[in-house]
């Protein structure tokens, strides 16, 4: 994940080539991913793969693949007086993405300081490592898109270990940008052409790109000025306290513990993705609730995304890819609220 | 295990007024029935709520019998009539679900009809010894789980733990 | 639009309603809900084949009750329902969580809407409940807009789903089901914009002792789809809205057709079709069919 | 991975708290685990789940770690169901510490209400074994009733001792007839009997609405907000500073606390709006609740 980045010349590759290596990456056993309308998933043919630049980003992002939205974390079997422990072997297959956003390409490089500050998180860490990212341009975009806000593009290669463009129908340009890429193409040097990058930066150039709806250092300021702002309440009323957005989000990463039993002796401690939208994210068991109603937890949501993560990380937790937004039961906009935040005459709903 | 000796789990959950004085009265008259299920004592039938039934299955159970008072017998007067409707709603959607209907039976008992406790214990293990065990449901079970290494230990005694007599008298 | 929005006026101005719940356009094919306190911003308010949401959910939510109160008194609620919408708010009504008496509603002749934002408002494109519909009027309001227009045509497909399921055996229902909820990643929006999903504490919230896994694997995802088909048995009104939440894709509403088909067949009984009739599960009836019980 | 750990005794403190003695089944561990005061752990009931509890006993004290929890939710009730000789799940130690080298040759006031006792016991502890590099100390220590009152049996040893000045107290009503502490809330007790607040340093846990009360109180005696010290608790799961429930503003309290000084306090967003310090220790009352 850390590797440097590393300028190489770029390639040309044939749609025909790409599948090839495709079908290799398969038939090796590893997991293939590309993004589909409701969620990455797993490839088994490559016959009809489609690789559209064109697409909206699925339903649901990949993060499931680094950070499974259920996973035992250790196993435990009870005896009269003693408790018998067994940790989990973290499942290491190399998982490739094929096709990337690049909005969700970009969501491992923002939720691994999280996962690393201070304490490792091995299960991340042992999955982030064997993930490798084809990101694919995207020429495409709708009015929840707003990755130009959030420092990304639809051209941005961050994250990506081999970013693609489309040449035309057939034809890719490739760009390998970590180590981790370029040792994951070199077994397939055959199939690549080299190519002009003069040409593919025409294409990148021109493409359509979402408005820049908001400022975000602007934002950071507001909300550090803004707690107790009586706007909160216009989307706390609206909201309907569902955990989709933080579900669907490629880097929402709040989790919750809790112990299964699947015998009458024997169990498992199981991490589980929650959402902070939910009513009892911090109910305590004396019922004391800090974030009771509902405009308390939407102004976290967006607190800890636009300025917390900021301070602590210097990354904005938010790529831009709207998911939240176009999936709300209610059509809460998270770009429309934190573009509307700073306006006085408008409110937050 | 050889589908030979295969012995069904089946949970039953009955009224304390009717069902289970039925199943004493059927104990005290030395009636014979299988022993494959496990007795769960609840107030009235229509306290029985189906996560319970669900979570039956989710603890290895092979069928469920529910039953309670016979229509208008009700210690609480409309319980079971309340549960009636419940259990139509419930049995068509584990029947379209793709729980077969027979995993999941009602019967009314009086507490005068022990012979009619043991009948009934009787259909219902045979019905679900027909059917075979549930394994579409066991396997969803299965996921997640590991096996422990077995060692010698004193384990508290499991509540469904296989019975090996067949019969009780 | 012009006598809706005067209409919503009158009732903010005069004091009569302490809100309008209602949609406003948000781009061409969308639209959103919109909660308005403020008499001037009733001009945002619009109804056409894009107001897919049911905004009968936000009445049972306490902070709009709290809306509601103002010096003492209280006032009413607006709300702008479609006639199926209507049928949620009456099952409310029924169910005791709404007092007909606090609510105003506004409703319109329906000619069905679209099944989704951002789709063309055609035949092929509309909403499978409108595919069924019979109230095209609303059967209870306090005010009524819109013109009358005929619906388009569509096949039913839902239907031919759900046959095309009950001919399975059960063991490959079971698989397909299994699929379906294997999907499920549990973030209860199906749950949030049900209106009939009112619980202070839903079942999944409880956790001494834990009867529904939280945890979104198999097993817990099957049970709680199966609670929640089954709470929603012979209440469910059809709205819909719990297929349209679900970013995973999962088929909700079929089951829950299928339980009101059953409810029909079973009880000749609609959910949230009248006021005078008790609910299904809230009440009983001593001749009920008993062939299931020995 | 949790270590497992014995639990050698059980002791009640009150109707409803409980300690816990406990001593890790294996020895490597029990050698090794260090801990500082202040610091908390988690303890998991295999089966129900794990819970956050501070560390109560003193970090002087090698031979066994003690841990006091209050039955609320689901791990709590759980706990208490387990005997003598069971195992139970220990991870930690999480989070940071009272600065004990920064109090040295200063005055300490220690306050604290109902089950925020714990806390502070383990400090107190800690300072009483190393009672020649404090100057003087005093314990304010108030409880709803006197059955409430828990660590009854150090209380007295407390008391008891010449170098450090003990006060009790019980709510009104909450009294028995051989009561001979005070009766009153805590405010009013500390007003009385507070020490001069020049080069003292507070050190201060219990409900939300004990604070509330005190924190005027000691203001106006003059203590400074960078001198009291307080440990704050919220629902916590991983204690590793990921899973994002303890999270306020910038901070998580499960590393960045639990102990807070107030004008740290004061710079964090006021989540708890109405009252000020409302989240300021909930101790034990972490648990999953929900049941």
């Amino acid at each position: 994940m850390t590797q440097r980045s590393i300028q190489m010349d770029e390639k040309i590759i044939s749609r025909v080539d790409l599948l090839n290596i495709c079908q290799d990456v398969i038939e090796k056993g590893n997991t293939l991913l590309t993004p589909g309308v409701a969620d990455y998933s797993v490839v088994k043919d490559v016959s009809n793969l489609n690789l559209d630049a064109s697409a909206l980003p699925s339903k649901i992002s990949y993060k499931s693949y680094v950070f499974p939205r259920t996973e035992p974390v250790l196993y435990y079997k009870r005896s009269k007086n003693d408790v018998q422990l067994i940790d989990v072997n973290i499942d290491s297959k190399k998982i490739v993405i094929l096709g990337a956003k690049p909005c969700d390409a970009n969501s491992l490089n923002i939720m691994k300081h999280l996962f690393n500050w201070d304490y490792s998180d091995e299960f991340f860490n042992m999955r982030a490592k064997n993930f490798i990212v084809i990101g694919l341009m995207c020429s495409h975009f709708d009015e929840y898109c707003f990755c130009t806000s959030v420092g990304s593009s639809p051209v941005s290669e961050k994250g990506s270990d081999i970013f693609l463009i489309p040449l035309d129908e057939n034809n890719y340009a490739m760009k390998i940008i970590t180590d981790k890429g370029k040792e994951f193409i070199t077994p397939y040097s055959g199939y690549l052409k080299s190519g002009d990058e003069n040409r593919s930066k025409r294409i990148t150039e021109n493409v359509k790109q979402p408005d820049v709806a908001f400022d975000s250092s602007e934002v950071y300021k507001w909300l550090g000025e803004n707690f107790e702002s009586p706007k909160w309440e216009g989307v706390g009323n609206l909201c309907l306290s569902c955990a989709q957005c933080a579900f669907v989000c490629p880097v929402c990463h709040c989790f919750d513990i809790t112990d299964e039993d699947y015998s009458y002796t024997e169990g498992r401690r199981m991490k589980n993705w929650d959402g902070c939208q939910f009513g009892n994210f911090t109910l305590h068991a004396s019922g004391h609730n800090p974030r009771d109603i509902q405009s308390k937890r939407y102004r976290q949501r967006v607190n800890h995304k636009f300025r917390y993560y900021v301070n602590k990380f210097g990354e904005i937790l938010c790529t831009g890819c709207g998911r939240c937004s176009r999936g709300c039961p209610v059509s809460v906009d998270i770009k429309e609220i934190v573009s509307n935040c700073k306006n006085d005459q408008k409110e937050l709903r | 295990m050889d589908k030979q000796n295969w012995e069904p789990k089946i949970a039953a959950f009955v009224c304390n007024w009717c069902t289970y004085t039925g199943a004493d009265l059927a104990g005290t008259s030395r009636l014979k029935y299988p022993a494959n299920c496990k007795i769960i004592r609840v107030m009235c039938s229509g306290s029985i709520d189906p996560v319970f039934i669900l979570k039956a299955f989710e603890r290895g159970a092979d069928g469920v019998l529910v039953s309670g008072c016979h229509p208008n017998d009700c210690h609480y007067n409309a319980g079971n009539f309340h549960a009636r409707r419940r259990w139509d709603f419930f049995h068509e959607l584990l029947d379209f679900i793709g729980i077969e209907k027979g995993r999941l039976q009602f019967s009314w008992i009086s507490a005068s009809e022990g012979k009619k406790f043991a009948d009934v214990i009787t259909k219902v293990t045979e019905d679900i010894k027909a059917m075979g065990p549930f394994t579409a449901y066991k396997k969803m079970n299965s996921e997640f789980t590991i096996d422990f290494p077995e060692e010698p230990s004193e384990l508290p005694e499991p509540e469904f733990q296989e019975n090996s007599d067949k019969e009780t008298e | 639009m012009k006598e809706l929005i005067k209409h919503a006026r009158e009732l903010l101005e005069n004091g009569e309603v302490a809100a309008v719940i209602g949609y406003r356009q948000v781009s061409a094919k969308r639209t959103k809900p919109v909660i308005i306190t403020d008499p001037e911003e009733t001009s945002a308010l619009v109804f056409n084949e894009y107001c897919l949401n049911n905004l009968a959910v936000y009445l049972t939510k306490a902070r709009i009750k709290l809306l509601c109160k103002k010096n003492d008194k209280v006032l009413k609620l607006a709300i702008t329902a479609k006639p199926c919408d209507v049928h949620s708010i009456v099952a409310l009504i029924q169910e005791n969580q709404i007092d007909r008496d606090t609510i105003h509603i506004i409703s319109f002749n329906c000619h069905g809407v679209a099944k989704d934002f951002g789709f063309d408002f055609n035949g092929d494109n509309l909403a499978s409940k409108c595919i069924t519909c019979e109230t095209h009027k609303p059967l209870y309001y306090d005010a009524l807009f819109g013109e009358v227009k005929e619906t388009p045509q569509a096949s039913d497909t839902a239907l031919a789903r759900i046959k095309e399921i009950e001919s399975m055996p059960h063991n490959e229902r079971f698989e397909f089901f299994k699929s379906e909820f294997d999907k499920c990643i549990k973030c209860y929006a199906c749950r949030a914009v049900c209106p009939l999903c009112y619980c202070q504490r839903c079942i999944t919230d409880k956790t001494i002792p834990c009867w529904i896994e939280t945890s979104s694997h198999q097993r817990g995802n099957f049970a709680w789809n199966v609670i929640r088909a089954f709470h929603l048995s012979g209440r469910c009104t059809g709205c819909g809205e719990c297929d349209r939440a679900c970013p995973a894709d999962i088929p909700l509403s079929l089951i829950n057709r299928k339980m009101s088909m059953e409810a029909k067949n079973l009880f000749s009984f609609v959910s949230g079709r009248s006021l005078e009739t008790p609910t299904l599960v809230g009440s009983y009836n001593e001749k009920d069919n008993n062939e299931l019980f020995m | 991975m949790p270590h497992t750990a014995e639990i050698k005794e059980i002791i009640d403190e009150s109707p409803d708290t409980r300690t816990f003695r406990l001593r890790f089944r294996d020895a490597d561990t029990a050698d090794r685990f260090e801990f500082k005061a202040g610091q908390f752990a988690e303890y998991s009931a295999f089966g129900d789940g794990e819970s956050t509890f501070c560390i109560a006993s003193s970090p002087t004290q090698k031979d066994y770690i003690e841990c006091s929890f209050k039955v609320y939710g689901k791990v709590t009730q759980s706990l208490r169901r387990l005997n003598k000789g069971d195992t139970i799940g220990i991870r930690g130690p999480y989070g940071n510490w009272f600065p004990l080298e920064e109090f040295k040759g200063k005055n300490l006031l220690f306050i604290a209400g109902g089950i925020g006792i714990a806390p502070v016991r383990c400090v107190i502890n800690n300072v009483l074994d190393l009672r020649d590099e404090f100057k003087d100390i005093t314990i304010i220590y108030g409880a709803r009733s006197v059955s409430d009152l828990i660590y009854k049996q150090e209380i007295k040893e407390w008391k008891a001792r010449r170098d450090i000045k003990t006060v009790i107290t019980v709510d009104p009503g909450g009294e028995t007839a051989s009561w001979d502490g005070e009766v009153g809330f805590v405010p009013a007790v500390l007003e009385k009997n507070a020490p001069e607040s020049e080069n003292t340093v507070v050190i201060l846990c219990g409900p939300p609405v004990m604070i509330k009360f005190t924190m005027p109180v000691l203001t106006g005696l003059g203590f400074k907000d960078e001198f009291v010290y307080t440990t704050l608790e919220n629902r916590m799961k991983c204690g590793l500073g990921k899973c994002g429930r303890c999270n306020i503003g910038n901070v998580y309290v499960c590393k960045d606390g639990p102990v807070f000084t107030y004008a740290e306090i004061k710079k964090l967003p006021q989540e708890f709006n109405n009252f000020k310090f409302q989240i300021a220790n909930y101790k034990l009352q972490i648990a999953f609740l929900k049941g």
